[in-house]
Formats: C-alpha cells, structure tokens, sequence
C-alpha cells in the first residue's frame, strides 16, 4: 500500500516536473511567435524561468489580509487541482496522475476554482479597482463555461462515462475517430470556449491595462506574482492536455518518449490556435465576449448535445 | 459583418515570416546619425572662454570655469565652459553661436555612470571617448547665428585721399553703427585688453539702445579723449575681439567715434557728471598730451585744481602735432581738449618747464605734479650724411604742417622707418605731391604700424620697400640727394625672440630723392627736471620708472605716458592718466602730511 | 472693413488693425464686447472660436483679453481685444456662444485671476491643483523667484564672468571705472 | 453620445450634468490615469460609472504642466526655440514652424523659398510620424498590440530619417526663425523615399487587419458620435471634424507654406465615430505620402535655407501681434505672439488641438460610453495633454 502511495506520488512529481518545464519554454515560445508577428525577435525562451526565479526572490514590503495572500495559493491550488486530475498520456502509469472514472467534473470545477481565490484575494488587496477586473473576470468565466460545459456533455454522452482516460481510449485508432472527427459541434463549441477560457485576445479584458484601471496584476507583486506565474505554466499545460484528451485523441503510444512528443506537438497546435487567433484581433468589451459566447458557441454545444441526444 | 472583416485579420501573419523590425544587440550596433546631437566636443586650445555659449543657453547648463593649465591672457580668458547635463536640452544653440567655433557636439549618446556629479564637466578639458569623434553636429554651411564680416566703413577713396587733408574715414551712419553694433556677442574679453579698459560692451549695447547720452558717460569713464581716440586708437581691443576668431572684429574704435560725432560739445555738459566742489588742492600736469588731459580730466572731476603746462601753441600733445589731419581733424582734438578746458581746467600754452618757468617752483607750489611730456627728441639715422640739407624727421614735417607751413620736401620723398609716424609722414608728402618710398629694415609683418596705415599708405601711391637697412646720404646730381642703402636677411634668434635683420654684405642700392625722413623712433627729453629732484627718479632705458599707481620716485612727481610705458600710443597713455589720478588722490588724501 | 464699419456704428469698438490680408484685430469696450461677439458669430459667420486669452500689461495695469474668431467662409480671422482693468477682474462669460469656451474660461480664471460669473465649472482646478499663490501667469508673478525659493539648485554650481576674471587675473590693481 | 434614455438606472441630467448621488452605492468614482497605459499621456479622467457606463467624465491636467508660454516670457527670442518643440512630443515640428512663423512675420523676414519647401517637407513628415504612433495607440487601446508595435516601428523609422536630417530624434529643433538649420545630408532623400515605399506597404497591411476586422468594427463603430453641429460648438478641427464631412482643412483653406502648389483634396467622411475617424486618418496618411513626394519631386534642388537674422543675442522685435495657425494630425494648431519691442516675447499663446477635443469635447463623449471604450475614445480623438496645459 504504502510503496503503491510513494510509487504514485513520485511518478505524479515526475509528471509535474515534466509538463512544468515544457509549458514554461511553451510559453517562452509563444512569446517569440508572437513578437515574431509583431515584427519584433522577442525575448529568449527562457525568460519565464528568469522572471519566475526573480519575482521569487522578492518579498512583499506591506501587508494585507489573510485573503490577499491566500488568492494566489487558491489559485495555484487551482492550477494543480486541474492539472492532478488529468492524464497526460494515455497508457502510461507515470503520466496517469490521479484520474479517476468522474475526473472530468472535477477538472471543470478546479478550472472554477482558482479564479474564485484570485478574486476572493484580488478582493481584498485594497485596491477599490479590483472589482471591476473580478467581476469581468467572473462574468465572462461564467459565459465560456457554459459552451465548454454542453461541450463536455456531449462528449461524456457520446461515449457514456465522465472519465477522461475513458474518453481518451475511446479515441484511439486513428485520427477518424478524434471528437473533432466524430462530433465536430462539441469540438467547436469547446474549442471556443477554450479562447476565452486562455485570456488571449480577443476575450482578454480581464487582464487588459488599458481598458480597466490598473488592478490584480499590479496588486500581486514579487512572489505572489511569481506564483501566480507558476501557475499560469501548469494551469496553462493542464488545459491543453485537457483539450488534447477531449477532443483530438489524447497522446497514446507505446514508447512514453513519442507519446510525449505526440502531446508536445498536439499541445503545441493548439496554444498556436490561441495565438493565432490572439495576435490578429483586438478584444470584447465584456458584455459583447458574454454575448459571444451564448451566441455562436453555446449554440453549437447545444447542437452538439441534441445530437448526442438523438 | 462580412466573412472578410473575419479573415482579413489573419493577414497579420503575413509579417511572421518577414524579418524582424528590431535589432538584437540596438547598444553595440547602433551610432547615433552623423548630425546628432550628443555630448559636447571643445577644442580647448581654439576656445577663448568668451561666454557667449552661456550666454545663449536658455537652460542655465554652462558655467564659466577655470581650467587648470588655461591661465588668463590677452584674448583669452583662461575660463572654459563646464556643462552641466541635468540641465542640457542639447538643443546646440551654444554650437551654433560659438564665434571661435571651437564648440561641437559628438554623436555620442550613451555615456553610464553611477556618479551623477560626473555629468557636468568641461568638454575637452576632461577627457572623454568621444572627444576625437569626427561625427556629430557641427554648423552647417549656409547656416550662422553671427555676422562675420563687419560694416563696411565708407572711406574715399585713394585717389581723393591723396589729393587733401580731408578725413578719409567718413564715419558710419545710424543704421551703418546699428548694424555694427549687434554684431557684437557683448562677451568683454576686449577689456582686460584695452589699456584704459572701457567698457566696451556697455557703450555698444548703448549705440544698439540708440542712447547716445548713456554712451557718451560710459565713454568718458575710462577715456576723456574719445574723439580723438575714436579715430586714431591703436585699437587692440579689436585683435583680441571673440568675432575676429570669425571672421573680422567688430568696429569699437569706430563705434566710440560714432558715438562722439552724435553729441555737440556744447551738450556734454548736461550729460557728463561736473567736476566735484574744490578742494583746494592743487596738481600741475606737465604736458597736454593724451597722458596729461586724462589726468586733468580725473582729477577735476575729484575736485581738484588743476593747472596744465604745455609748450606748444595748442593743446593735444601728439595728436595734434604727430598725427596729420586726414586721420584726425584738429577740431576734434579740439572737442576733447576744450571739454576739459570747460571743466575747470587751466592750461597754459607756449609755456616750458625748465626755460619759461623753473620746475622747481612747481614743485613747491602744488601738492603733486604730473608729468607727461611724451617723446620728442627723434633718433638719427647714425649714418653717414644724416646732417645734409634735406635729411629731415618725420616729426618735424608733421609738426610743421600742423602749424600751417608748406613743409621743403621737394618732388621725392625717402622715408625711413615702419611706424606710424613714417607713414604718416609718408602719407603728408604725398598729400604734397612727393613720390614716396618707404625703407624698413624687417619685413612688412614686422611694421610697427596699423595694419590699416601700411594698406592706406600703399594704396596711396608710396612704395614700400622692406628688408632696406639706409648706408648713407650724399648729395645727389639731378636731385638734392642720394640715399645708398643694403639689403638685409632675417636671422633667426631663437624662440619667443624676433628676427634680426642683418645687412647682406655687398648689396648696394640707391635712391635718389628730395628728401629722406627719418621716423624710426623718438627719446624723451628730460632735460627740464632739476638735478636736485631728477635724482629722486628712476630711469630705465630712457623711461621714467613708476609703480602702478603712475607714481615715480618722488612721492610727490607722477608720470605717464609714452615716456613711462611701452605701449607708446595714445589709450596707454589716457590709462596712465586716470591711473595717475587716481594714485595722486591716494596720494593727496591719505599720506600726504597736512 | 466692412465687418468693422457695420459694427462701429452700434458697438464701441476701435483700433482696427490689418496684421495680414487675412487677419484683423481690433479693440472692443468691455460692455459691448460680448454682444460684437454674438454678432460676429450670428450675422458675420465668424463661427469658430480659435482661442481666448488673456495678454498681461502689467504697466499699463491693463489686462487685454483676446478672442480670436474664423470664419471659416472667408478664411479669416478676427481678434477681439477687450482691455481691463487688472484689480477685481469681471468679464461676461460667453460659453453660452461656445460651450468650449468654458474651458478657455477655466483656465484663465486660474492663471490669471479673471472672473466669469456663471460660466459651469469656473471654481474647479484646471491645471493647478493646490495652488496658493497668486495666479501665475501674472506678469507680476516671479518664476524665477518662486523656483528659488521651491526648489534646490544644485550644489557646486560656479560661474565666472569672463571680464571680472580677466581683471582680477590681468589687472587687479589698476583704476578702470571709478 | 447615446440618445438621452427614459431609463431609471441613469441619473437625470441638468445642464449636460448628471445629478448623481455617490453615497448612494450605486455608482462608482474611477480614476483612470495619469499613470495608465489607457490614456494618451500624463493626464487623468476622473470617471463615475454606474455598472460598466459612464454617466460622469471629468478630465484632469496637470500633470505636465511646465508652463511653456510663461518660461518664454523671460527667454530671448531664439533662446523661446528650443523649447516650443516640448510642447507636443510626438510633433513637435508644428510648433517649431509656427514659433518662427509668428517671429518672422512680426520681425518682416522674408525665409528663403527652399526653406519653405523644406519646411512643408518637415511638416508632412512629422504628420506621417505623428499619425503612425496613433495608429498604434489606436489599435492597442482596442487590444491590438499587433498593429501597435508595427507603426511604432514605423514611427522609428521616419525618426531616423528626422535623426540623420535634424541631429534629432524626437525634439528636432530644426526650424528657427530664419528659415531651417540644415540642408539634407547627401543621399538622405533617397533614404526618404526608400522608408515612404515600406510605410506604404505596412499601411496597406494594416490598413487589411484593423479596418477590415470584425472586432474593431464593433468596437470602433458608433463610439463617440461627433455630429456636424457639435463642431462648431465645441472648436473640433482637424479629422475629428472631417470624419463628420465638414471640409476644412487649414492646407487648403488658408494655405501656409508651399501647401497651395501642392495637389491635394480634403479628406472627409461622413460618420464621425471612433470608424470614421481612423479612416479619415489613414487616408490623411496615404494624402501626406503622396504629399511627401509631390515636394521632393517639385521643390527647388538648391538655394539657402537660411536667412540672415539680426544677432540673436540682442534681437528685438518689433511691437506687434499676430496669430498662425498649421493643419497639424489633431487639427489646428496655432500660435499667438505679442510682441512689445523687447527681445522677449511678451506673450505667446499656444492653441493647441487637444485643448477642446480632451477637455469639453471628451468630457461630453464619454458620458454613456463603457468603461472599457474610455481608452479607444479618447486615443480617437488624438489628442496629446501637453499641448493643453502648455
């Protein structure tokens, strides 16, 4: 029992070891394309490690309440909450992490749950702007979350379980039997969902300076920020693999070192969607990314479920 | 909403596969264009330290400093500009006004320190990496703040001049002084260098204020004899002058001569500050010269009683008998002189110390006694046949003329000698239809006189003949007389001394002419101090010797002038005068025992 | 001027001054200038107001308030001068004409003094918050002196007059000007 | 503005003022600036909003006030050059021309006709330079960095060619009385020609991407209305006016310079809205290109640039008055100067653009906008704070 617990807890660190580093130069490297874009050559792939280690060092030199300093711990929280859940690589025992047969609600929960602590911590910084920063945040979370949630319906109800493993052996065979194959609608619709659920433009208003005054991310300085930062990497990692398990096959292989490539490459295209779509667009206003997402989206979940219905 | 207003964006991408806009290392690989502005460059050697940088700064960034090893000097004053960076807007104004143009600006814009004092320094006096950059702003051709060349003075013309004695500076006009004076950058390096120190920029800015009034006082603080000095000064404020460094130095003589033509004698008066209450002392100036008027001047105005003493018929000393009429009309001399007449000052004419009256009485009856008799007694020529008929000095023949007589010089005239005197002796016999020619023993660069008088003597008609050392006089056949004189060379002396001409063994010339003029130098004469007193004074290659105050070796005798300084001309003259007086007021007020 | 001769005959105004073809000043009484304003703007098409002001003659204790005004038909512009007294300064405010005015009015009350009863918002800061001292576009307000006595200048700071240095180097002893 | 709505949310309005509780906890009082990446320089908007509108705006300067028109008061007239320039970063040519304008009218100097030219040329650069960082003001304050970080590299560009002409980056001082500092460097109209031919493309470029995006469009459009009748009301000059059809342009109308033997038209729109400004705008910009090489192609290829002034150390002017206005990126922009005869001026007063469009105007605009459009609004009215507290 106790070797199967440490056995368990080793290969979860290895997996959160892995997919640390890869999201972190994933990020650097997604900079680069951006600025690439920008017509700029952009900063080194590894400055999100410089600027991780440097706001670490750092420490705060005034004081908030209890719930200033928990946000970000929440948030972490959050991040490996979703990210703990989610097997990386199908098949594999040191990438399975703790995946189990109702994973799936328990990752969209965790998903819920940082931003709830970031807000509750945002709060209470002292800053009378946050709320306004919150309350975008919350309402358009609230928005991407419906077509994201009927999205999930209808991939749990085509294949009859809530267990992301399960989905993802569902998917294997070939590329023809990939949800984005077999239900394209929920692929959509969640796909959607998935821009707004990575603050990239055009649903960026959340973090947007110049729209909102100045607010969360200029109250959470050194190493709150620096966790936030943190955070930002897994949770970021977790999503995609997430994506990457619901709708496009997972990452399956006998030999763990092409699976890993196999989830690096479908990773890799699918943050590059974002990016895509991120550096040609300016973003929503609030109400119009809400009005979005229950527009177009949330109607292609819903068809996506009506078909699985039928 | 079209589908294009949704693809179209996507364009963006396009630029992904471009090149970069940015540079990866911007410090290292990018120098600022050649015309930046960037930190200053100065050529430390070529700047005067004149000030106009500071003066045109609008942000207050330039101070004046000392630099160690710069000293002040004749036209320079020893001081350089010390910028301060927090305060620069690098708008290179200084650069663009700089008259010796010794400013300039590298390309060099990055520069880190920690210490923030280390942004204000001296460029070019502290060394800095982009002192020898050749790029940077500098100012364009076509393009200046400042007029270099000076307004041209209207003068007849050669042809006119010779035929009369008629002024041949005609003077500048209102707009002609206007346009003058702006050109000056008021800097003031001119007066440390004018022995009587005028303020000089003070009576500029006046004629550019149109305030004659105000001129005319600042003037007669530091120079009773304007009118005269307006035309006939040795001007050396005008070779130190910051503008000379840019082409021609402003006018100053010219000015303060504009500035006297503007105002009648008859109204000084309400102008000039009057002579102090008497205090019943009286002084007895010996000599009417330049020297012995300034000193009455001062001394009237300090209410003193003063007493002139003068040998000849006229007042003015040299400027009325050594200098001829076309450069400077008697009646200005007159205007100077008959001023300080008005003052309150008696001066006695045709009276000479040591025949008509005896020094000695002088001496006893007046509190102090400033004497200024100046150089009379002409050098001979020491050659053989000097004392033939028609071997004349230049002092004599102008001497004459001011008296009114036709001086004999015959159709052909030598002159001997480079200074003033001989060209103007040279310029008077032409105005008396004599062929000239000039001898001088070194080159014409080494002529003591005004560059202006070699140029008007030239362009007059006299032949200058340099390098020419007089060997003897004879009679001559179809002339009065032959003058035989050799060639010489220059030999070198060494550093810091001038060359020597020495005369080329077996080259022999001759002239033949009506007259030969000496003008190579006067000694003083000071044959009418008693023994008794003389011995208190001091004498030094024939000069008075004198301590700053213009005081000699009786505590009771002044001197001044050209018999008791080198600079031999008429300001230096007028500053030995006013310090004069100021020394006998010293003098009379604190020592002197009641 | 036809502009000017129409008006003179009604309003107080003189001093007309032809700076350019196509620029006219010229001076108006302090009562009537509000109304040759209105007039300009309603019957002369000068519609557009470019600037208001206020240039301080100190000596003259005078302040001349500027209006400039365009008519954007003609291309031209004329300035309104209304000259004031500088003691207790009043004026009518025009913002009724231009609601931009205001603004202009703004300002000048705080930077030089002048009053424009009614016109909105006349008491809040415009540029200086917290300002006690008089207002500063004041000729009579020093900028110099209040920068000496605000803030520090820097220490170290030496300069020398090329002329009195030349002198105490060259000359120290001898008379000049006494 | 939104039409006036019968809805009880918004407090009523009595003299284009909301009546407005803030005790009440239904609205909110926000800052935005003087430090936000939202607002085009140092300056603050004090806004109350009322869920995400706006029902009050009030513009705060300040921030920057270096009080240019006084410091000239104790500056000799040259010495006055340097710092007209600072009066508005990102053009600071306009205010240089104008300056020397005012100065040599009231002195009676004649500029020699190239200096005209080269004067025109500097101006319809500077207009480029200046339109190109609004672009990306513009596009950033909608969250589009992309386009932002294009222009401003543009920008960098037509400041190098400013470099290599002026020996200045951004404050170039270059024109002064008198005519202009310079000639060009050898080969550097080349240079200029070769950096208009990659503006255009890039403008073409961005041209595609922003006004042809589904997003901007809905934001952009119907933001901020600026209707004919408020023009004049409000002294809105410049694209803010001609988005909204109203043809005046200071070039055409009252020609300075060289403008009248250039060929050009006005641009104009007919919606004046955040959409309809942007474009007249980048039409203006493809307009100053053109312009730019109608002058390199037409100006006289030698003579002074320079002429004569009396010395500027001791130089006065005669007493006088007068007013001088330019066509700059934001509108009028003009310059009053009083001369007493002194060397200094005795008043100079600076109309800059910004001083109705970000005060009274804005103030006006913003009310029942979203919060999150204040940045787009106030980036499409171009408008720089410097040049109104000046």
């Amino acid at each position: 029992m106790l070797t199967s617990i440490l056995t368990k807890a080793l290969y979860t660190l290895i997996s959160f070891f892995v997919i640390l580093n890869y999201s972190l130069l994933l990020l650097g490297t997604m900079a680069r394309v951006r600025a690439k874009v920008q017509g700029r050559i952009g900063q080194p792939v590894w400055q999100p490690y410089i600027d991780i280690i440097k706001n670490n060092a750092r420490r705060s030199g005034v004081t908030h309440g209890i719930m200033f300093y928990l946000g970000p711990v929440f948030r972490l929280a959050g991040g490996l909450g979703t990210y703990f859940f989610i097997p990386v690589i199908f098949g594999s025992k040191i990438f399975a992490n703790f995946s189990f047969s109702g994973d799936v609600l328990l990752v969209m929960y965790f998903i819920f749950f940082g931003q709830l602590g970031m807000a509750l911590g945002a709060g209470e910084s002292g800053h009378p702007y946050s709320p306004i920063g919150v309350a975008r945040g919350l309402a358009q979370m609230t928005a991407f979350e419906l077509p994201f949630s009927l999205a999930v319906i209808a991939v749990a109800a085509q294949y009859g379980s809530f267990s992301i493993t399960e989905i993802v052996a569902a998917q294997q065979g070939g590329w023809q039997n990939w949800v984005a194959f077999t239900n394209p609608f929920a692929m959509a619709a969640g796909m959607l969902a998935f821009l707004g659920m990575s603050m990239n433009n055009p649903f960026s208003i959340v973090i947007a300076p110049q729209e909102i005054p100045i607010g969360p991310p200029t109250e959470m300085h050194s190493s709150f920020l620096g966790m936030l930062q943190t955070n930002r990497a897994i949770f970021n990692g977790a999503k995609m693999v997430l994506f990457m398990n619901l709708f496009f096959g997972g990452a399956a292989h006998p030999n763990i070192f092409i699976a890993l490539g196999i989830m690096i490459m479908k990773t890799f295209l699918i943050y590059l969607y974002v990016v895509f779509v991120g550096v040609s667009f300016p973003r929503f206003r609030t109400e119009q990314s809400i009005r979005f997402f229950l527009g177009v989206p949330t109607l292609l979940g819903l068809i996506a479920v009506i078909q699985q219905m039928i | 909403m079209s589908l294009k207003d949704i693809i179209a964006p996507f364009s963006v991408w396009k630029r992904a596969l471009e090149k970069p806009y940015t540079n990866r290392k911007p410090i290292e690989t990018r120098p600022g264009a050649d015309r930046y502005r960037g930190f200053h460059q100065n050529a430390i050697d070529q700047c005067i330290g004149c000030g106009t940088c500071e003066e045109i700064c609008q942000n207050n960034a330039i101070d004046l400093v000392p630099l160690e090893g710069k000293t002040s000097s004749h036209g320079d004053s020893g001081l350089r500009p010390k910028i301060d960076y927090g305060r620069c807007c690098w708008c290179a104004l200084c650069v663009d006004i700089c008259p010796t143009g010794s400013l300039g600006m590298s390309n060099e814009y990055i520069w880190i320190t920690t210490d923030p004092e280390d942004f204000r320094f001296i460029p070019g006096g502290e060394s800095k990496p982009w002192d020898d950059r050749a790029e940077g702003y500098r100012r364009a051709e076509g393009y200046d703040l400042l007029e270099a060349e000076r307004v041209e003075m209207p003068m007849l013309s050669f042809e006119e001049s010779q035929k009369s004695f008629i002024e041949m500076v005609q003077g500048y006009s209102k707009e002609q002084a206007m346009e003058e004076a702006d050109r000056c950058v008021a800097c003031g390096i001119c007066i440390a260098t004018c022995p009587a120190h005028m303020d000089v920029p003070a009576y500029i800015e006046a004629i550019r204020n149109d305030d004659m009034g105000e001129g005319l006082k600042i003037v007669y603080n530091a120079n009773p004899l304007p009118a005269s000095c307006g035309r006939v000064c040795s001007h050396a404020c005008e070779y130190v002058c910051a503008m000379k460094h840019k082409g021609e130095a402003i006018s100053i003589r010219w000015l303060k001569r504009y500035i006297i033509d503007q105002i009648y004698l008859g109204d000084y008066k309400e102008i000039l500050k009057s002579a102090d209450e008497s205090n019943g002392k009286k002084i007895a100036v010996i000599g009417s010269g330049p020297g012995g008027l300034s000193a009455a001047y001062y001394l009237r105005l300090l209410g003193y009683e003063i007493t002139v003493f003068d040998a000849n018929e006229k007042a003015g000393g040299m400027l009325r008998y050594g200098i001829p009429e076309y450069r400077l009309p008697y009646e200005q001399v007159d205007k100077d002189v008959e001023y300080i007449r008005q003052l309150g000052v008696t001066i006695n004419q045709d009276l000479k110390i040591g025949v008509d009256r005896d020094f000695k009485s002088l001496y006893d009856e007046y509190d102090a006694i400033f004497f200024s008799t100046g150089l009379k007694d002409p050098y001979g020529l020491e050659i053989a046949g000097e004392d033939l008929p028609g071997v004349q000095s230049g002092l004599d023949i102008l001497d004459e003329v001011t008296k009114g007589k036709t001086p004999d010089i015959g159709k052909s005239v030598v002159v001997v000698g480079g200074g003033n005197v001989a060209m103007d002796a040279a310029r008077t016999s032409r105005r008396y239809g004599a062929e000239v020619t000039i001898l001088y023993r070194r080159r014409e660069v080494d002529m003591p006189a005004d560059e202006e008088e070699i140029h008007e003597s030239q362009g007059e008609g006299c032949k200058l003949v340099t390098q020419a050392i007089p060997l003897r006089v004879e009679k001559g056949d179809s002339t009065r007389l032959k003058l035989f004189f050799g060639m010489a060379e220059m030999v070198d002396q060494g550093e810091g001394q001038r060359p020597k001409p020495v005369l080329i063994e077996g080259s022999e010339e001759v002239i033949e002419c009506d007259s030969v003029i000496t003008a190579i130098g006067q000694e003083a004469d000071y044959s009418f101090i008693p023994e008794e007193i003389g011995k208190n004074l001091v004498f030094n290659r024939g000069m008075v010797q004198i301590n700053e105050f213009r005081q000699t070796g009786d505590s009771k005798i002044f001197a001044g002038g050209d018999i008791a300084n080198r600079k031999r001309d008429a300001i230096s003259a007028i500053a030995d005068g006013h310090s004069a007086a100021k020394g006998i007021d010293i003098y009379l007020t604190n020592f002197k025992e009641k | 001027m036809t502009e000017f001769n129409e008006l003179s005959r009604q309003f107080q105004i003189s001093d007309l001054k032809e700076q350019r073809a196509d620029l006219h000043f010229f001076h108006a009484s302090k009562e009537h200038a509000v109304a040759v304003l209105t007039s300009l703007k309603e019957k002369y098409g000068y519609t557009h107001l470019v600037f208001f002001t206020v240039v301080d003659h100190l000596e003259k204790n005078e302040f001349h308030l500027t209006y400039m005004l365009h008519n954007y038909e003609k291309h031209h512009d004329m300035g309104v001068v209304v000259k004031i007294a500088r003691e207790n300064v009043q004026m009518e405010s025009i913002h009724h004409l231009w609601p931009a005015a205001a603004t202009y009015q703004q300002e000048i009350r705080e930077m030089y003094g002048v009053e424009f009863p009614g016109s909105p918002g006349l008491y809040e800061n415009f540029a200086l918050e917290g300002w006690e001292d008089i207002p500063p576009m004041r000729r009579d307000f020093d900028t110099k002196e209040y920068s000496d006595k605000t803030y520090y200048p820097r220490p170290g700071r030496e300069s020398h007059d090329p002329r009195e240095y030349m002198k105490e180097n060259l000359y120290p002893g001898e008379a000049e000007t006494w | 503005m939104v039409k006036e709505k019968e809805n009880s949310k918004f407090p009523p309005l009595v003299d284009g003022k909301s009546q407005y509780d803030l005790t009440s906890g239904k609205y909110l009082r926000v800052w935005q600036g003087p430090q936000h990446p939202g607002i085009t320089g140092n300056m603050s908007l004090e806004l109350t909003i009322c869920g995400d509108e706006i029902i009050d705006c009030k513009t705060h300067v300040g921030y920057l006030h270096r009080g240019f028109e006084k410091l000239m008061e104790r500056r000799k007239y040259i010495q006055c050059f340097p710092v007209v320039c600072r009066i508005c970063v990102p053009e600071p040519d306009f205010n240089e021309y104008l300056f020397a304008a005012c100065t040599e009218e009231l002195a009676g100097i004649q500029i020699p006709e190239r200096a005209e030219w080269i004067r025109t040329l500097n101006l319809e650069m500077a207009r480029l330079t200046s339109f190109l960082m609004w672009i990306g003001g513009q596009a950033g304050s909608f969250g589009m960095g992309t386009i932002g970080q294009w222009t401003v590299t543009l920008r960098d560009y037509m400041l190098d060619l400013f470099e290599e002409l002026t020996g200045g980056r951004i404050y170039h001082m270059y024109m002064l009385p008198g005519g202009v500092r310079a000639d060009f460097p050898p080969g550097w109209i080349n240079k200029l020609l070769d950096t208009l031919k990659t503006v255009e493309k890039t403008l073409d470029d961005v041209e595609l991407a922003m006004m042809h995006n589904a997003v901007f469009k809905m934001r952009a459009k119907g933001l901020g209305i600026i209707t004919p009748d408020m023009v004049d009301k409000y002294g809105i000059t410049g694209p803010n006016a001609r988005a909204a059809g109203v043809a005046r342009d200071i070039r055409k109308d009252s020609p300075y310079l060289v403008y009248d033997k250039l060929d050009f038209e006005i641009v104009t729109g007919t919606k004046s809205d955040a959409y309809g400004r942007c474009e007249v705008r980048i039409k203006e910009m493809y307009q100053s290109i053109d312009l730019i090489r109608q002058i390199v192609e037409k100006m006289p290829k030698e003579g002074p640039f320079f002429t004569k002034l009396p010395n500027v150390l001791h130089w006065r002017i005669p007493a006088g008055h007068t007013y001088k206005r330019a066509e700059c990126t934001r509108g009028e922009y003009g310059f009053y100067v009083q001369s007493d005869g002194s060397d200094k001026p005795r008043r100079t007063y600076v109309r800059g653009p910004s001083y109705t469009h970000a005060v009274a105007l804005m103030e006006h605009l913003a009310i029942r906008t979203n919060i999150a459009d204040t940045a787009g609004l106030m980036v499409s009215l171009h408008t720089y704070p410097p040049e109104i507290e000046r």
